[in-house]
């Protein structure tokens, strides 16, 4: 076992994919000279060489669907979107193309979307949105968004070998703060398994991503005033894992979602419409969600506190379903 | 060019076999057998079979919706073709898609989706692994001029030019956009002008001459297989019925589709094959009737098989689905 | 009053404002000397001219892009987009500027974007789709559906008048298969408000667009079995008007949701997490949503009838909800 | 081409001002007092200067994030600018965006969004509701080289050529997209010959001549206000600084830097008022103190700006909020 970052397990799960497997390559921008904006191929251009580190044109779409064909032949891409926020550019061929090409006409096209995620790097609205809502409401992606260095990399893993289009949203936030010991052996975390982060009995929180740190703050304080808090860290956004949802509710009947994503519309939505759907009977108080508001992510720091979700509003959202 | 009496006589033969084929969606949509919607390729056939005919096998082809002489020159039959238009399980998205909306690997042709040029992108993207890989392969991409105005057009052609990757770019010219004409679409007199942009190398060619087609094609391939890059062919034609088999396009003046009535692919092949005795006429009507056979054959297999059940539509969404506990 | 089908009550609503505000005009595919794709916009070249019936290049990015920038400097333009499907294309310029500009800088930027919807048309995955989903976790936007010609008047002229940018989602199906009264003087159909679209008082069907006919079918054939049905028709997709949601529930105590979009992370999903959350102890069973399956709309009868929920759906849904 | 001695003069404040301003952004940007990213424009400065200086009031900028210039010709304070930055409550969005994301219809500047050549169909679009409206106004949108590669460059560019629109294209060409290098942006010599796609005339000029970039892009506003349509300018410059501050841009040959230096838009400017009599030293000096003095007051009124609060964050989300009942 070694200790490593978040980013660094990103880069390890692809420098050891790219050795295993010659089909897989990597194209955004600035991914090679520069071994990309947060340094998650630094040093790559040089070990694989100029066909398999591409530095594209600026021009998200093109890559994208570049992407797309070489995996509809065989290759395995690695797309790295310099910020989430721009693949705003590339929706129509992750959407029309890539979602679909399975489902109508039996393409398979294995790509990994590599979207750096999240706010409270004062990025503002451009550089902090979390984009997984973009994607939620279509059917033929998988979405992933680990919150610890050992899923980052387990995740990596499989969405490179998976045979489906996988959007991984990785928090920038965690890139360097985060830290856990992996083992030095291949591993993979399966997608669409969501973990228990905590066991607990008094209320389960499920959430995913940044915000599982959050939850962990949350519990610890409330473990003082004897409230046992079970983490769902869902791992797998899309599609997602209904039965670590349901045996959670089942255990514990109160339940906080809590994400970084604005709530409107958010999965928080969606996990709460299932837990009514199939779990209505379980349940001991409304599920609440915990989510930023609706609007676009600020950058002025008193504004980007406020909207991202605290440690003090999970807090205060528990002690009220405590006492319901 | 290398084109052999058999090459030419196979030619003569796709054009017919995509004339008639076409035709008889034609038709079948409008004794309203067929659902929704068929578009053809009428008048513009030489097109999608002449750059196809010069694809070796284990190329790509990343065609659009008036290419449906590129799914019958690869292979794809005539039969799965029907029933695909009829919604069939024996169809080649076994009821998923409909209609011109087909790929098929097993034959080197991608998907076409709707959005016009996205296949410029990700026939490019084709290329990128064949020349990762080290292969002598090439990928082909066709849009119509109306798709050459699109985002995923200007980020294809400028990725394919500054890789130098082995894609050649095809146009289809047909003069309109469902009912907007090139003045409305470009300011420029011929589309082939756009390559320009990319510092890439163009053609024009008849759209109309299947020999030429396949002729300039088959060198973009050679000079693409051969690390020389990516070529732009624009491919000059005319759109000869609606935009689709709904639209009696009264938009289109009439002195000029009976100006390019004359300049017919099927016809001016049929009197280059005579006017130079490697056909007889002969020959010709047996294709005529060869095609006209299979196609009969294609609509009784298309008819006589059965829907897809609702089940099948559940089926299907991701290569390696999620096992749900 | 005069009976006008949906489809006319769109082309009404346009020819009357743009007589009305000179600021007014249309820009899009074939919009001009074809009038329209479904002909919404025929005759309008002849009165309007070029400049304001605008037949663009194929480009909806550039040309919603420019129906922004036109906004921005005080036009109010109408996009239209031939089919839904293809506002993938157009996404970066709807979510990354229009959505975000007044927020972020105070721009105001009235557009409409036409967004004809909807299957049961036999169109195929791409031009069948319901795209509210795509924009619907994207704060700024505003997104209708009208279900109705009445309200496809009132509703598009409210939306032409609105100072921000609106999603006008208009179901191809209802186009020349219903009809309305509508008055022949100016009326609007308020943005954000749902209406109750049948009284009832035993189990709420909340829906909207094409489904609201599918639930008045479902109504009928219950009537016989005397379950009284409420159906409240959202009108308004986002915001969503809580107040009607929440007094529905509160009245039946029982709630479907039905929408033609595909139900993971639908509307759907947000309308039940809010009626978890304040509605919880007015709820008699749980809240069950009948929608689309997580699949593209598949071309063949067969399938596409399978995909797009249909009245028995609705009914045994409701039927199981009885016996809950 | 009618420059005065004091719009010359002008022009020299407002090169100084902006690089003054950026270069004290990227001070506090290094001390972490401005955070998350800081932008400059450093060595590129005539461009947005020039091309802003040549616009008149009722014209509208549609710029791009290394054009502070165009922020403080259209008359966007220092002191708004310097808030901005900070995040503080009177900077121009209130706090809501920061540093370059920014605009304010009232100077006639459209709000840049991050994401690249957006702008360009936006910039388009005002000059579509200008010829709607048939004012004479144009409308000046600007994007880098790497910019041009996007999708919405081609959209935009074909569509204010189709129809002729007063529109003019800048094109910032520093020679690199952050860490990219032209040679991998694009496999032509000059963007100009981007243009060349949409029949739509180029120029390209030397983006550290003020008065170069100046003449070239009025004279494209005059032609454009009078019915002649877009022009597309290509400004030949270097980036001096790293992508953003954080950037050492190790990446760029220090030589390349070097070569560079020397021809400054400042020092060039200087040489040409004091070679050409225009102004003497004195009153160069005079323009610095100015500046600083500027400077040092936008950056008191911004440090001794309040923070919006917690609340502010939550309004102005729609133009026409829907009231809950
Ligand atoms: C991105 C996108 N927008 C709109 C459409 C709808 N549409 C289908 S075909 C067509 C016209 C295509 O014109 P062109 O590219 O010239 O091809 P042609 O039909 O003439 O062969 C349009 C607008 C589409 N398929 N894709
Ligand atoms: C669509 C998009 N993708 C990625 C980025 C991230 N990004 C910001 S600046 C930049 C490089 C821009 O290069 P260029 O257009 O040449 O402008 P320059 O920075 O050189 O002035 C990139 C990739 C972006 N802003 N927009
Ligand atoms: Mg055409
Ligand atoms: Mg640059």
């Amino acid at each position: 076992m070694k200790e490593i970052t978040y980013l660094e397990a990103i880069k390890q799960a692809m420098d050891e994919e790219m050795t295993r497997d010659p089909s897989v390559f990597i194209l955004g921008e600035d991914v090679g000279i520069y071994g990309g904006a947060f340094r998650a191929t630094e040093g790559f251009l040089e070990k694989y060489g100029e066909w398999r580190i591409l530095d594209t044109p600026l021009a998200e779409s093109g890559f994208t669907g570049a992407a797309i064909g070489a995996a509809l032949v065989g290759m395995r891409p690695i797309v790295e979107i310099q910020f989430s926020d721009f693949i705003t550019c590339a929706f129509d061929q992750l959407v029309t193309v890539a979602a679909k090409n399975h489902y109508r006409w039996g393409g398979t096209t294995p790509i990994v979307v590599r979207a750096p995620c999240g706010g409270n790097i004062h990025g503002g609205p451009f550089h902090s949105q979390c984009i997984e809502g973009y994607f939620f409401n279509v059917p033929g992606l998988k979405i992933v968004f680990p919150s610890t260095a050992y899923d980052a990399k387990g995740l990596l893993k499989s969405a490179i070998r998976d045979n489906d289009p996988v959007i991984y949203c990785e928090h920038k936030y965690l890139y360097r703060r985060i830290k856990d010991f992996v083992p030095e052996e291949d591993y993979t975390v399966p997608i669409g398994k969501a973990r228990i982060a905590l066991e607990g009995k008094d209320i389960s929180i499920i959430t995913y991503g940044a915000m599982v740190h959050t939850a962990f703050e949350a519990a610890q304080l409330l473990k003082e005033k004897e409230i046992s808090i079970e983490i769902i860290d869902l791992r797998t956004i899309l599609p997602l894992d209904k039965k670590s949802i349901f045996d959670t509710v089942k255990k514990t009947n109160k339940v906080i979602i809590l994400h970084e994503q604005t709530k409107t519309g958010g999965v928080g939505a969606e996990v709460s419409a299932l837990i009514n759907e199939y779990c209505f009977e379980y349940l001991d108080a409304p599920v609440i969600r915990v989510a930023a508001p609706d609007t676009p992510v600020p950058y002025s720091p008193p504004l980007e506190e406020a909207f991202i979700p605290q440690t003090k509003d999970v807090v205060s959202a528990i002690e009220k379903m405590m006492r319901y | 060019m290398d084109l052999k009496r058999e090459d030419l006589l196979q030619l003569q033969y796709y054009l017919k076999l995509t004339r008639r084929l076409e035709d008889r969606f034609s038709s079948l949509y409008h004794q309203g057998r067929i659902l929704g919607g068929a578009w053809t390729s009428n008048g513009t056939e030489a097109i999608s079979v002449g750059y196809s005919y010069a694809l070796e096998k284990n190329d790509i082809a990343a065609p659009y919706f008036r290419d449906m002489g590129c799914f019958l020159v690869r292979g794809i039959t005539p039969k799965r073709l029907m029933a695909q238009y009829l919604g069939k399980k024996t169809g080649v998205t076994a009821g998923k898609e409909g209609n011109v909306h087909v790929g098929d690997l097993n034959f080197g042709v991608i998907g076409f989706p709707s959005h016009l040029a996205d296949n410029y992108a990700v026939g490019t993207g084709a290329a990128l692994a064949f020349k990762i890989r080290g292969e002598k392969k090439v990928a082909v991409a066709c849009t119509g001029d109306g798709g050459t105005s699109r985002g995923d057009f200007h980020e294809a052609m400028n990725l394919a030019a500054v890789r130098k990757l082995p894609v050649v770019f095809i146009c289809n010219n047909n003069q309109y956009a469902y009912s907007t004409p090139l003045k409305l679409q470009m300011a420029i007199k011929n589309v082939a002008e756009r390559a320009l942009a990319y510092g890439m190398p163009s053609k024009i060619v008849d759209g109309n001459n299947v020999v030429e087609v396949f002729t300039v094609a088959k060198d973009a391939y050679d000079m693409a297989r051969n690390g020389g890059g990516p070529t732009f062919i624009e491919c000059k034609t005319m759109r000869m019925h609606g935009h689709s088999e709904h639209d009696s396009a009264k938009y289109v003046p009439r002195e000029l589709l009976e100006e390019w009535k004359k300049k017919d692919p099927i016809l001016n092949m049929e009197k280059y094959l005579l006017e130079n005795n490697i056909a007889k006429k002969e020959e010709l009507d047996g294709i005529d009737s060869r095609v006209k056979k299979e196609v009969e054959e294609a609509e009784s297999f298309a008819e006589e098989s059965p829907y897809p059940s609702p089940e099948d539509g559940l089926k299907g969404l991701y290569a390696t689905p999620i096992e749900e506990e």
